[in-house]
């Protein structure tokens, strides 16, 4: 509980921290706003055009002043305007993210379900043919780049079949959950490849370490079946290390995932961010990163309760 | 009556057929029907392989039994050949038939489940049952080995009780299904003398109830002596002798099991603590002497506690409250009690690990030669694995606190290492060598050479040959009383172990929650003690002299260290025993 | 010495010691010119070949040899991985060491601090460093080695925390070693073990990574290869030249499977628990 | 029937006198209407005006309004919606896109409910061109007063904007009131798919009836496909080397000349583009575009190229760096790679440095470069597509860094000569000047790119990218 709100506490101060540089970095990134909207043709503008473009993008204050003024509005829940969407930063941002959210959920999912049961097998054939065709399997699986596991899907599905999911036209999940579903299999898929891969690898290691403790041969000496020493003695104790992998991944990807987003055409966070980068779309950037720093130190807080929660010795206070 | 475990010729492995290494070859042993057998041995002689062979959990550790039989007398009267049975009939007989104790109840039990839930699950596994008759089961096993408040133990989870708590869950959980054989795998070598006590009574009660045989695994001739009816003694995977408790004992037919009875240290109430005290003859011979080389007064640590939004402290942890006493060149001062009393930290205190709230200690430089270092206080700890950096060679072990207190590595100074490694009776070649190449007691002479590498006045020995096997303590033990008369040096020894305290202790102090409750001359202290805490402590010591004694259960707590904030305990009265002993009156 | 036998007396480690070997002889070929082709010369008439006996793996849109490229490709995409890989693992060994050892405010400053960046979306860093440096192979090695920073920190930490309640730590304390040898000889080699391990997982990453930052332009410049960057070139004529996408990923796939295996063995060598004495 | 359509890159907002971005102006030349439009042929047709007319002097230019134009919000449109119109595009504070081409307004008239006068300062041949641009749209004069332009699209168009998620996609319904009739489909319905794999795999399973591509290499796998049509068009867009004359040794006009004649145009083309398109001299408009053949060095002469480098003492050659924009135009790598192979044969050893587009484009404004590899921006009429670089006041001096007096010359006259002949006759020699003088090497026009199925009927690929023949596109079953 103290331990909590104490993490909690730290929040704004790293928030106020991100926000600062994600500020000044995306200014010192050649080009703005008007570069971005008129491109070459900009070179067009007479100073006063130029001026009053700048107004109207609100990047005519120096620095300091559009950074208070944005900080400021910050405590009425206002991130400001996206210019290029002409919404407030707040709703362009929470309308992608359930689909960010269900991505990354849907690709922990599958990696969960086949990277746990695929690290437990192989931990328990250790050095034996099965072990190391899984981890031959999780190997190739870590080290494809996810753009070609996508191209290369895409491609067999539409020339070889005939067949591939509605390809942009995102319908979210509330809409028609099987048509979204369909949607969101592939992409899903793709990243959880690479993802199942690690956990399968990670799962292997950690239950290579408990097969080998103590308790693990208690509870043989009582008699227990194998599965059971399997799934319920030894695998909760060798859940720390995947939930950290999990964890960490999970956060990535609620930043989004930019190549598969852009493979898939699905509008989430990770294109919308490159996509406000590229258009200079200041108050989307900020807005956008506050919002992906804060998702990840949630779920890194998630992270440290959930060891609480899988493993009584760990104790927070002192972490 | 036919035995209900009949063992004949049993050879045990490890590893895969071509590079096998057998570690058990043929040991042939019977348990009779309410019989304890027990295996005594040095560490490595195969008592733990022997005994997990006889349900085949030897498997799992990558061992395998090449010949001989493992006959088990059922329940129903038939008799199985373990060496050739299935795996599910395995499970069936493992928990039901035979249950196992470990020597690790920290480790030994899954940390992520409950204690209920495990202490159930042998009863669901072997007795069908389910939901709350199996908690209900769970509940009365607890009872059964004497855990107060079993009902809300249920759901704590292990890291939540003691040791000695933690044991006894062990045991409930061995004996859920009446198992008509136990595997006791030295269940009490990782606890206190106490605890201890209180584990080996509910053993000898618990048996003397359901009439169950046992299997008692042990390299302490001592704790054997209270409870069994006939002892197999092990070396290097041989049985080489075995036979009912008096015969071993009294008549000894090999030169191991003799080595085993006279060379390592029993406890002997006092009678062999040492006689060449430098008190007395300082006392009255040489009064300048008298200067203490380490005086401690007052000392007091605390760990405060903190709870709520801002962290506000609320009490503290009385890890050691009002120490004092004093330590002359040449002398020997240990500190016991049973764990958690203080003794560590009374020791790190003095080492400077951890900062004191309050309390003086002098250290006395000038009682030591020229050449000394500016600490002239030195540790050995009591792992001697862990306190060697794995990563260092010796000659960089030995060379750290050299370069620590400035010098550099020369000649003189590797000069002064082979004469001090010949001296600790390791090889030359040593030098190169890193930790892992060494054995434990070889591991710990590394450690002691290197506390005198700067030539101290006082060594502090926390625990220093706990972690040693039995002959091998007799060794080390030996080489710090000729160190000690040789360089003068001033130990003080902090053991939980009264047969190591009596034979190197000049003088002892006892510890109980954080204070000296009774101090004075070894002899004394060990054949008369006066407080109760002293007499309880050196009651519940096993002796070959008190051979099947009975033990006494009591299930009382050690009291709590945590006091609130401000609180000051009452002044120490002391009260004199003879010359040099004294007592903490009971407020 | 004794390593180098013991990698290959590991069985994993004998397959990824003699790829990652194999690798490395490709990279110094290709860097001593020792090429079946100039991996820069563009054959006019013969683009877009397919594998044949004059060019083993095809040719590319410029009529490149995509053989000599991928050999000097495997150079360059070593040379950003090593560099960055080796840049983040010092830095993060430096501030996780420290933060392990003083805690208390240096530690949370420290972590909330790779929090932040770990939680920056890692393009933007890209594209940040590459503006103030200028894009090309040092931009990647900085923008990767500024990603990897956080994750070598608390893999340094961890462990370093319970190193830090050692015994021998203790024991260095009371002999009053001073923090730079405490730090350096008893913490640091001890890490030696996860840190080697890190290495070669975070050198498969980079490959990776270094392939994300060319996809994105921000990484090796044309004409020189690096496999990333053969590798999103290639994207758009998957299907008419699928050679230009295949090799340049199986090398990639192929050296991090090299990686790995070399990362397991090593975990299996290092590791006291499994050291033959 | 709905038309659904794709497209790798969304427009980037909605005010049409704003928005310059080729993906912008493809959504807003369905949504708005300028008062006259191009055909296939660049020869300019009706629009929201039905006809128009110069006066004698050149100095008045008159527009009748088709009475039956109107908003999508039921409004006809008016003399005064124009009249506002062009007032917000002059209007500095705008920040219009085609402002400079109508500095020669002095005045709009609006005598009755149909016409339209424009008072010109001078004669201004290239403003009923200008006119013809999307960013000339005539909006409604209330919206502009409310301030609504760029956050609501409001047009004369044959489309309305339904809904729109930025990056995600687009509904555009058919304008029941459209003046130009009835549309052919009763909306469409736009993906943006960032991916042109995608784009294909997703029209090789019929999910797309229509899309745009970008890049050649994806373009050229459509005709491959039974069921799917690739429709293209030369477009007014080029693809160049810009040299920086300001810069030594470019400043230097035999070097200049000699990187000119060290280029191999179509092999440039051939390699980045598949060959899919035309070498090009510096008018790309099929009217007044020159023979290749006949311009300075367009058969490659290395020979010609060494001697002109010595003659200017550059025998050992040297170093430059060249950049370019990453994926804009998708073939800029390609480009930059093939040249610095061909460059290096008369000793000029180029480094390529890729850049992100904003980036690139504000690199390109400074003229902060040695070489540039570039996509320029066509127009229909040769002195607004050019005046803005060779002119000696031109916007843009900075980036071409090169003012020359016969060019300016030429211009100047271009621009005032009403006479398509004789424009046609002054053009061309601009045309052969500029590709002497050298400050840029121009390369090649490439295709604009559309793919449909087969059943869909009615397109007509423009010159200028335009898609506003979707208004009369059909899909068939
Ligand atoms: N899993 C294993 N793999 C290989 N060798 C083993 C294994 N377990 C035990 N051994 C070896 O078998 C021998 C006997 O071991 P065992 O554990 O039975 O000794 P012990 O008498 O129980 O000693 P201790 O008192 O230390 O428990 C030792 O030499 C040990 O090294
Ligand atoms: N860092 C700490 N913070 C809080 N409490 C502590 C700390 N270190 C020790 N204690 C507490 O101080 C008391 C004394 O501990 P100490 O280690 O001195 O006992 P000990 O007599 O050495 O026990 P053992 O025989 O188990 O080694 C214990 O109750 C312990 O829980
Ligand atoms: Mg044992
Ligand atoms: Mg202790």
């Amino acid at each position: 509980m103290n331990y909590l709100i104490r993490r909690l506490a730290a929040f704004p101060l790293v928030l106020i921290g991100v926000s600062i540089v994600v500020f000044i970095a995306i200014r010192l990134v050649p080009g703005d706003a008007i570069t971005a909207m008129l491109g070459t043709e900009a070179g067009l503008l007479t100073p006063q055009q130029r001026s009053s473009l700048a107004a109207y993008f609100g990047i005519d204050q120096p620095w300091p002043v559009q950074y208070w003024r944005w900080f400021t509005g910050l405590f009425s829940g206002d991130l400001g305007i996206s210019v290029t969407y002409g919404k407030p930063v707040l709703a362009v941002i929470l309308e992608r993210f359930p689909l960010t959210l269900e991505l990354a959920l849907l690709s922990m999912l599958i990696a969960l379900a086949i990277g746990v049961p695929a690290g437990v097998f192989a931990a328990t054939r250790n050095e034996r043919p099965a072990d190391l065709g899984v981890r031959v399997a999780a190997m190739i699986g870590q080290s494809t780049p996810s753009f070609v596991v996508g191209l290369v899907l895409i491609y067999i599905l539409s020339a070889g079949f005939g067949v591939l999911p509605t390809m942009g036209a995102f319908t979210p999940l509330w809409q028609d959950p099987l048509q979204n579903l369909g949607q969101m299999i592939l992409p899903a898929v793709t990243l959880g490849c690479a993802f199942a891969a690690s956990v399968t690898r990670v799962s292997r290691s950690a239950m290579l370490d408990v097969l080998s403790d103590d308790y693990v041969r208690t509870a043989r000496a009582k008699g227990a079946p194998e599965r059971s020493v399997i799934w319920r003695h030894a695998l909760p104790n060798a859940l720390v290390p995947v939930v950290t992998l999990s964890g960490i991944e999970f956060g990535y990807l609620l930043g989004g995932a930019v190549i598969v987003e852009q493979i898939y055409a699905l509008p989430g966070l990770g294109r919308m961010v490159l996509e406000a980068i590229l258009q200079r779309d200041y108050a989307l950037v900020q807005g956008s990163v506050l919002f992906i720093a804060l998702n990840f130190m949630i779920v890194n807080l998630l992270v440290d309760l959930a060891y609480v929660a899988l493993d009584p010795r760990i104790r927070l206070e002192g972490r | 009556m036919k035995p209900i475990l009949s063992v004949r010729d049993l050879h045990v492995s490890f590893g895969r057929a071509p590079d096998a290494k057998e570690v058990v070859h043929g040991v042939s042993f019977e348990v009779g029907v309410g019989e304890v057998l027990a295996i005594v041995g040095e560490s490595g002689s195969g008592k733990s392989v022997t005994a997990l062979s006889t349900n085949r959990l030897i498997d799992y550790a990558g061992g395998r039994i090449t010949s001989g039989t493992i006959e088990l007398l059922r329940a129903d009267g038939t008799v199985t050949d373990i060496g050739s049975a299935s795996t599910q009939e395995l499970t069936k007989i493992r928990g039901a038939e035979i249950g196992v104790i470990f020597q690790e109840p920290m480790t030994s039990l899954n940390p992520v489940l409950s204690i209920g839930a495990q202490v159930e699950e042998a009863f669901r596994l072997h007795r069908g049952l389910t939901g709350r008759q199996a908690k209900a089961a769970a509940r009365e096993a607890l009872e059964r080995v004497r855990i107060p408040d079993a009902e809300r133990r249920l759901s704590a989870t292990p890291d939540q009780l003691s040791g000695g708590m933690l044991q006894r869950v062990m045991i409930a959980m061995a004996l859920a299904c009446n198992p008509r054989l136990l595997i006791a795998d030295e269940p009490t070598t990782a606890l206190d003398v106490t605890v201890q006590a209180q584990i080996m009574a509910l053993l000898a009660e618990l048996r003397r109830e359901t009439g169950m045989s046992m299997i008692f695994i042990s390299h302490d001739i001592g704790l054997v002596a209270g409870i069994a009816d006939r002892v197999m003694v092990m070396q290097d995977g041989h049985a080489v002798e075995q036979g009912e408790l008096g015969q071993i004992l009294d008549h000894p037919q090999h030169p191991y099991t003799k080595h085993l009875l006279h060379a390592v240290p029993h406890f002997s109430g006092g009678d062999a603590a040492r006689t060449d005290t430098i008190r007395a003859q300082a006392d009255e011979m040489r009064p300048t002497v008298a200067k203490p080389t380490l005086a401690v007064d007052d000392l007091v640590v605390r760990y405060p506690l903190k709870s709520g939004w801002l962290s506000r402290p609320f009490g503290a942890v009385h890890a050691v409250d009002g120490v004092g006493f004093d330590l002359l060149p040449g002398e020997t001062l240990a500190i016991v009690g049973e764990s958690g009393s203080g003794k560590s930290t009374t020791a790190r205190a003095v080492l400077g690990l951890v900062a004191p709230t309050r309390g003086a200690f002098s250290v006395d430089a000038h009682a030591a030669r020229p050449g000394q270092s500016r600490l002239p206080v030195q540790m050995v700890f009591q792992n001697p694995y862990a306190s060697l950096n794995p990563r260092l060679s010796i000659e960089q072990i030995l060379g750290e606190p050299v370069i620590a207190a400035g010098q550099r590595i020369d000649a003189t100074v590797r000069a002064r290492m082979t004469a001090l490694l010949a001296r600790v009776g390791l090889p030359q070649d040593s030098l190169a060598r890193y930790p892992h190449q060494f054995s434990g007691g070889q591991r710990q002479r590394l450690c002691i050479a290197r506390a005198l590498m700067l030539n101290p006045s006082v060594v502090v020995l926390d625990e220093a040959v706990s972690a040693l096997d039995v002959s091998v303590q007799a060794r080390v033990l030996e080489l710090l009383v000729d160190l000690q008369r040789e360089y003068g040096l001033a130990y003080l020894f902090i053991s939980h172990d009264m047969a190591v305290v009596e034979r190197i202790a000049h003088r002892v102090a006892v510890m109980f929650a954080g204070q000296i409750v009774e101090i004075g001359e070894a002899k004394s202290v060990l054949s008369d003690p006066q407080h109760p805490y002293t007499k309880k402590l050196i009651g519940a010591v096993p002796t070959i002299a008190r051979r099947r004694q009975h033990f006494e259960l009591d299930t009382r707590q050690v009291p709590s260290l945590v006091r609130p904030l401000g609180f000051e305990p009452p002044p120490a009265t002391w009260r004199e025993y003879g010359r040099d002993h004294k007592v903490r009156a009971e407020a | 010495m004794g390593m180098v036998r013991a990698i290959f007396a590991h069985p994993s480690g004998r397959i990824g010691g003699a790829i990652v070997l194999v690798y490395v002889v490709i990279a110094l070929f290709g860097a001593f010119g020792l090429t079946p082709h100039d991996p820069l010369m563009q054959y006019r008439i013969d683009r877009l070949h397919g594998p044949s006996p004059s060019y083993w793996m095809g040719t590319d849109l410029f009529g490149r040899d995509v053989a000599s490229r991928l050999m000097k490709g495997v150079g360059q995409s070593f040379t950003v991985a090593f560099f960055s890989v080796a840049a983040a693992a010092l830095s993060g060994t430096v501030l996780g060491l420290t933060a392990a050892w003083y805690g208390k405010r240096w530690d949370t400053v420290m972590m909330r601090l790779m929090d932040v960046l770990l939680a920056f979306p890692a393009i933007l860093l890209a594209l940040l460093v590459v503006t103030i440096i200028g894009p090309g192979t040092w931009t990647s090695v900085v923008a990767i080695s500024i990603v990897y920073t956080p994750i070598f920190t608390r893999v340094v930490r961890g462990p370093a925390l319970s190193l830090k309640t050692r015994d021998f730590v203790d024991a260095a304390r009371t002999f009053g070693s001073s923090r730079f040898y405490i730090l350096t000889r008893h913490l640091l080699l001890n890490l030696v073990a996860p840190l080697t391990v890190q290495v070669t997982l975070a050198l498969a990453w980079a490959l990776l990574t270094e392939a994300g930052l060319s996809f994105l332009g921000l990484g090796t410049q044309p004409p020189a290869a690096s496999l990333g960057l053969m590798l999103s070139d290639s994207r758009n004529l998957m299907e008419q030249a699928p050679w230009l996408l295949a090799f340049p990923a199986l090398a990639i796939m192929l050296s991090i499977l090299g990686f790995n295996l070399l990362g397991d063995a090593l975990r299996d060598i290092l590791d006291p628990k499994t050291r033959r004495a | 029937a709905k038309l659904r359509m794709a497209w790798a890159q969304d427009a980037t907002g909605l005010d049409p006198h704003k928005q310059t971005a080729f993906s912008s102006l493809r959504l807003l030349e369905l949504i708005y209407e300028p008062l006259v439009r191009l055909d296939a042929e660049l020869k300019i047709v009706p629009g929201i005006a039905k006809s128009w007319a110069f006066s004698a002097d050149g100095k008045e230019l008159t527009f009748k309004l088709d009475p039956k134009a109107k908003f999508q919000n039921g409004a006809a449109v008016t003399p005064a919606d124009v009249k506002a119109s062009f007032e917000r595009i002059l209007d500095e504070k705008t920040g219009a896109a085609n402002r400079a081409n109508y500095l020669s307004i002095a005045s709009i008239e609006t005598p009755d409910a149909e016409t339209v006068t424009f008072k010109l300062s001078q004669p201004d041949a290239p403003i009923l061109t200008a006119m013809t641009d999307t960013n000339s749209s005539i909006v409604p004069a209330a919206d502009i007063a409310a301030g609504t332009i760029g956050t609501k699209a409001v047009g004369s168009g044959p489309f309305k904007l339904e809904r729109w998620d930025p990056n995600s996609k687009e509904i555009l319904t058919a304008n029941k009131d459209w003046a130009g009739g009835a549309t052919g489909v009763e909306g469409i319905e736009i993906s943006v798919l960032p991916d042109e794999t995608a784009i294909l795999a997703a029209m090789r399973t019929g999910q797309i009836d229509f899309a745009l591509l970008n890049d050649p290499l994806i373009a050229t796998l459509v005709p491959k496909e039974p069921k799917l049509q690739l429709n293209r068009a030369p477009v007014l867009a080029y693809h160049v080397l810009q040299l920086n004359p300001a810069r030594k040794p470019m400043n230097e006009l035999a070097v200049r000349q000699a990187i000119s004649c060290a280029v191999d145009r179509q092999a440039v083309l051939d390699t980045a583009s598949l060959g899919e398109g035309k070498v090009t001299g510096p008018l790309t408009m099929p009217f007044f575009a020159s023979d290749p053949n006949t311009l300075f060095c367009y058969k490659r002469d290395v020979e010609k190229a060494k001697k002109l480098m010595a003659d200017a003492g550059m025998t050992g050659g040297f170093t430059a760096t060249v950049i370019a924009a990453t994926g804009e135009p998708p073939t800029a790598a390609a480009e930059a790679q093939v040249l610095q192979a061909q460059l290096a044969e008369i000793g000029v050893k180029l480094d390529i440095k890729m850049m992100e587009l904003n980036v690139y484009v504000d690199t390109w404004l400074k003229g902060d470069f040695d070489m540039a590899i570039a996509l320029n921006g066509g127009r229909p009429d040769p002195y607004t597509m050019y005046n803005r670089y060779w002119t000696k006041n031109g916007n843009l001096q900075k980036v071409s860094n090169f003012a020359d007096d016969t060019l300016d010359a030429l211009l100047q006259k271009g621009r005032v000569e009403t006479d398509p002949e004789k424009r046609k006759a002054i053009f061309a020699d601009f045309d052969k000047e500029l590709a002497e003088k050298s400050p840029w090497v121009w390369l090649y026009t490439s295709y604009g790119y559309t793919a449909q199925q087969k059943n869909v009927q009615g397109f007509v690929p423009m010159p200028t990218g335009s898609l506003a023949s979707l208004g009369k596109v059909t899909v068939g079953q």
